[in-house]
């Protein structure tokens, strides 16, 4: 049981990182990084509630979830990176224009 | 025999979190994205130690392979257009190819 | 039952977008609307026979794959899942037909730009079908996802520098949001152990778990609905889409979030929520109303006018969360009283919103082919040339302005109903307020449309297809006000609340 | 200043998110449930089970989420990408390609067939497919289906359609929307696994491909590459 609080704990702080990262950095790759790292997070929680369940082995449904949730990460990171390069090669910045929430930090 | 196991939990964990904030906060985009993979493949690890191999394999090869390839490519393309002047900012760097 | 009335629509509803939309992809370009028609058609009627069917027999469930929640996936259909079903078909349909219209010219010039609209659109809609009739908590997260991309993909058909910097923020900012929810929905099973809402709602007692997993999925769908102050990326996105897209934006897809939203809220999250975080909620809706308006009031063009007033009209959505509570509607034989007011009201500002916003893109779209720019201060001779257009525009601000007797005064007359009676004078002083900006930035738009034009020649022609479905959304968006009795009886009809 | 009001802000999120998660009971899940309808599902591996017969609607909308960032990529194009253009062979990558695409397609074909009783499946086969797809390209070899426009299209559509006719079909059959038949679960699941492994392999190269054949008006960043 207290693998899955580890892990657990380990999840959540993924996810507040990755929120930070989100917000704090304007670099585009940053910014989807950062999702990514978020999506890690999330995942790795419902990964440890399934190995935390008393009875049987690990949940099967939890499992599922995340193999549909990374397939979901990867096709929004495809489509947000061609984005990026689109943006690039038309503004030569891979920042989002005058984004008052999106140029703070670094 | 567990305590070596919760041993090998907690550095697995923070191992994640210490890669995870190095990627972001990393000042050279190449090392972040590089870094990026590795967090993958340590991810990879933890998904077999939590008994979800289906994960570990999916994650290998879809969530760190395709995405860190992608985002490899993504950077080369920005650092070989940096050369055009456009843009000066200090992150990533040249010729990473 | 035999025939028509056996057959399960439901399924229906949701296999012919996502049929039509891979056929369409498959058959190409030239052949796209062999499979797009038949698709918008077939979609729509399924909505159309589904909601007879609750009408007549009750509200339904139907377990995907013959598994019963919990293991499996359920779809429950009740009086609100039928009314948001039915808004979308309509103005679907509507927004079809002009897309026709709007691409058919357009193709001639650049080839790439209506290659992929009709399995994008096919797709949202399935996505939005899908949305409104699931009961699961990971499947809704499937379906925010797919009409997100699906949103964001028709954002940037058209390319340019803006839309692509639009459709980023959109892009980061749907997924922000929905991973925002989707943690809310782990933190929920790894209590619970479900993810179906009508057992959550029996289980989910209060607890640190649950009021995290209520804050996290309530900020996901908030940046998703974009309410005030997280409306940040709505604005450059739905002012700089295609028109046909801008249109199902504004009128359908910020209404997804919501609805799950106020599903949540009513449903799974617990009763002790309701004091602090309706009054949140209510703030910032009021807020969204004023900054809204006078964000419309104060831009220079047409769609940004159009899209900041989205802003304002989803603040009137959320203007529920102040004013109901769990607790009415729970009551058996509740037939009057504030909350059941605010649920009628809300429920029908989706509804006019929905057929009044669309009507005002499209339009947009029109004065854009005829003028070549949405200036308003350069609208002179709109009114000439498009007559039938800015009668339409004329008749969707009517809905937003709340004028009798179209949907919107329904809407914002139960609403000022409610929050009357619960005497809470500061959203009753908003409400007027906000119908009042919005006759000034409506009235703003048509003073400069009507002025009359020196030259008078027709650079371009708008065809039929694209007239004559704004004034027919428009008119609904109007009409919608004779048809308050029968939609909202409809409503309560087996609803869950 | 604001990056502390947002590192502050977030150091209390963290805090309250652990204190949740702490709390949580760790209580049953589905397990005993799957478990119990395993003999009904016509594979023996849970996972898969779930994938694909139990919460099979998801997977079939996680397909066309898979579909439409790839449209979404493909809107973006300027023009399709000229495959003989980007070619980076090298002697030592070709041979490592000539060596490893066929080892690639086998494993692919062992991932997919094992999805039924192991961990793996369609997913997993499709990644390594798609791999494989991308080696070939950096080659300079053409995709199968690449000269044909709706050939491609059908390759990347097929699982897809597959699942989908399937689903509707059952429904039309009278059945509900997904219902397999118990005894004829396993081989539908099957069909449905091997377009899916085709697909997932199709749309996870082309991802790739048209995401670095972007164009960016003159051509020199695509043929320069490498």
């Amino acid at each position: 049981m207290n693998v899955m609080y580890l892990y657990a704990v380990v999840a959540v702080l993924l996810f507040v990182i990755g929120l930070h990262g989100v917000i704090a950095y304007s670099h585009l790759l940053r910014k989807i990084v950062a999702l990514n790292i978020m999506g890690s997070g999330t995942f790795l929680l419902l990964v440890s509630i399934a190995y935390g369940r008393p009875e049987g082995g690990p949940d099967p449904v939890p499992h599922a979830m995340v193999l549909t949730g990374i397939v979901v990460a990867v096709s929004a990171t495809a489509f947000g990176l061609a984005l990026v390069r689109r943006l690039y090669s038309e503004t030569g910045k891979p920042y989002l224009p005058n984004g008052d929430t999106e140029k703070s930090g670094r | 025999m567990i305590e070596a196991l919760t041993l090998f939990d907690g550095l697995l964990g923070f191992l994640l979190l210490g890669l995870a904030w190095s990627v972001l906060a990393s000042k050279d985009l190449f090392r972040s994205v590089v870094l990026f993979i590795v967090f993958g493949l340590i991810m990879a690890m933890a998904w077999v130690r939590l008994k979800a191999p289906d994960i570990a394999l999916a994650e290998a090869a879809i969530g760190t392979g395709l995405t860190g390839v992608l985002l490899l490519d993504t950077l080369g393309f920005i650092s070989r257009n940096r050369s055009e002047g456009k843009s000066k900012e200090k992150q990533g760097r040249k010729g990473t190819e | 039952m035999n025939g028509i009335v056996s057959i399960p629509w439901v399924a229906w509803a949701v296999l012919f977008p996502l049929a039509s939309a891979i056929l369409s992809f498959l058959l190409g370009q030239k052949r796209v609307l062999w499979a797009g028609i038949p698709g918008v058609f077939g979609t729509f009627l399924s909505v159309l026979l589904l909601s007879s069917q609750v009408w007549q027999q009750g509200p339904q469930r139907y377990a995907i794959g013959g598994w019963r929640a919990p293991l499996g996936i359920e779809w429950h259909v009740d009086g609100l899942s039928i009314v948001m079903l039915l808004m979308t078909a309509v103005s679907g349909l509507f927004i079809s037909i002009y897309a026709v219209g709007y691409y058919s010219r357009q193709s001639r010039g650049h080839k790439h730009s209506n290659n992929l609209f009709w399995p994008l659109w096919l797709f949202l809609w399935a996505a939005l079908n899908g949305l409104f009739l699931s009961a699961d908590l990971f499947n809704l997260y499937v379906t925010l996802e797919l009409a997100g991309i699906a949103a964001v993909a028709l954002v940037t058909l058209t390319g340019g520098q803006v839309a692509l910097s639009a459709g980023l923020r959109y892009l980061l900012a749907a997924l922000l949001g929905a991973m925002s929810y989707l943690m809310g929905v782990a933190l929920l099973y790894a209590s619970f152990g479900v993810l179906d809402i009508r057992m959550l709602s029996a289980l989910a007692a209060p607890g640190p778990a649950v009021f995290i997993s209520a804050t996290l999925m309530t900020l996901g769908l908030l940046i998703k609905t974009a309410l005030f102050p997280l409306h940040f990326w709505l604005p450059p996105a739905h002012a700089n889409a295609p028109a046909p897209v801008s249109a199902m934006l504004s009128g359908l897809v910020v209404k997804g979030s919501f609805y799950l939203m106020m599903r949540l809220w009513v449903e799974v999250f617990p009763s002790s929520l309701w004091p602090i975080g309706g009054q949140f909620l209510g703030v910032l809706a009021g807020a969204a109303i004023l900054w809204g308006s006078i964000m419309a009031l104060r831009q220079g063009s047409l769609k940004m006018t159009i899209a900041y007033s989205t802003v304002a009209q989803i603040g009137y959505l959320f203007l529920f969360f102040p004013l109901a509570s769990p607790r009415l509607f729970i009551a058996e034989g509740e037939v009057s009283g504030p909350g059941l007011y605010a649920f009628w009201g809300c429920v029908y500002q989706a509804l006019s919103h929905a057929l009044a916003k669309a009507a005002m893109f499209m339009a947009a779209g029109n004065i854009m082919r005829v003028l070549g720019h949405d200036c308003i201060g350069r609208m002179d001779g709109v009114n000439q040339r498009l007559p039938l257009t800015l009668f339409a525009f004329g008749l969707s601000g009517v809905s937003l302005m709340g004028l009798p007797p179209s949907g919107g005064f329904v809407a914002k007359w139960l609403l000022l109903k409610a929050a009357l009676e619960k005497e809470h004078w500061g959203l009753v002083l908003i409400i007027v307020a906000g119908g009042l900006l919005a006759s000034a930035y409506v009235f703003k738009v048509l003073k400069h449309a009507l002025a009359q034009s020196s030259q008078n020649d027709l650079l371009e022609r708008v065809p039929p297809t694209m007239d004559i479905p704004t004034l027919i959304l428009a008119t609904l968006s109007l009409l919608l006000g004779f048809t308050a009795r029968p939609l909202l009886s409809l409503l309560t009809r087996g609803s869950i609340f | 200043m604001m990056r502390w009001v947002i590192g502050s802000v977030m150091i209390a999120f963290g805090g309250i998110l652990v204190w949740g998660v702490m709390s949580l009971p760790g209580g049953d899940g589905l397990t005993v449930k799957v478990e119990e309808r395993m003999e009904m599902s016509g594979v023996t591996h849970p996972v898969t089970a779930v994938l694909l017969n139990f919460r099979g609607y998801d997977t079939l909308l996680e397909i066309g989420v898979l579909l439409l960032a790839l449209f979404g990529v493909y809107s973006l194009r300027r023009s399709r990408p000229d495959p003989t253009g980007v070619s980076v062979s090298h002697p030592f990558l070709l041979a490592l390609t000539r060596l490893l695409v066929p080892v690639m397609i086998l494993m692919g074909g062992y991932l997919f067939w094992s999805g039924a009783y192991a961990p793996g499946g369609a997913f997993q086969a499709g990644a390594v497919l798609g791999a494989a797809g991308v080696l070939l390209y950096l080659n300079g070899f053409d995709l199968p289906g690449r000269k044909k426009e709706w050939l491609l299209r059908l390759y990347l559509a097929i699982g897809f359609v597959f699942f989908l006719g399937i689903g509707g079909g059952l429904v039309a059959a009278g059945n509900r929307l997904l219902e397999y038949p118990p005894d004829l679960a396993g081989s539908l699941i099957i069909i449905i696994e091997a377009g899916l492994t085709l697909s997932i392999g199709f749309i996870l190269a082309e991802l790739y491909i048209s995401n670095s054949s972007l164009e960016i008006g003159p051509d020199v960043f695509v043929t320069e590459k490498g």
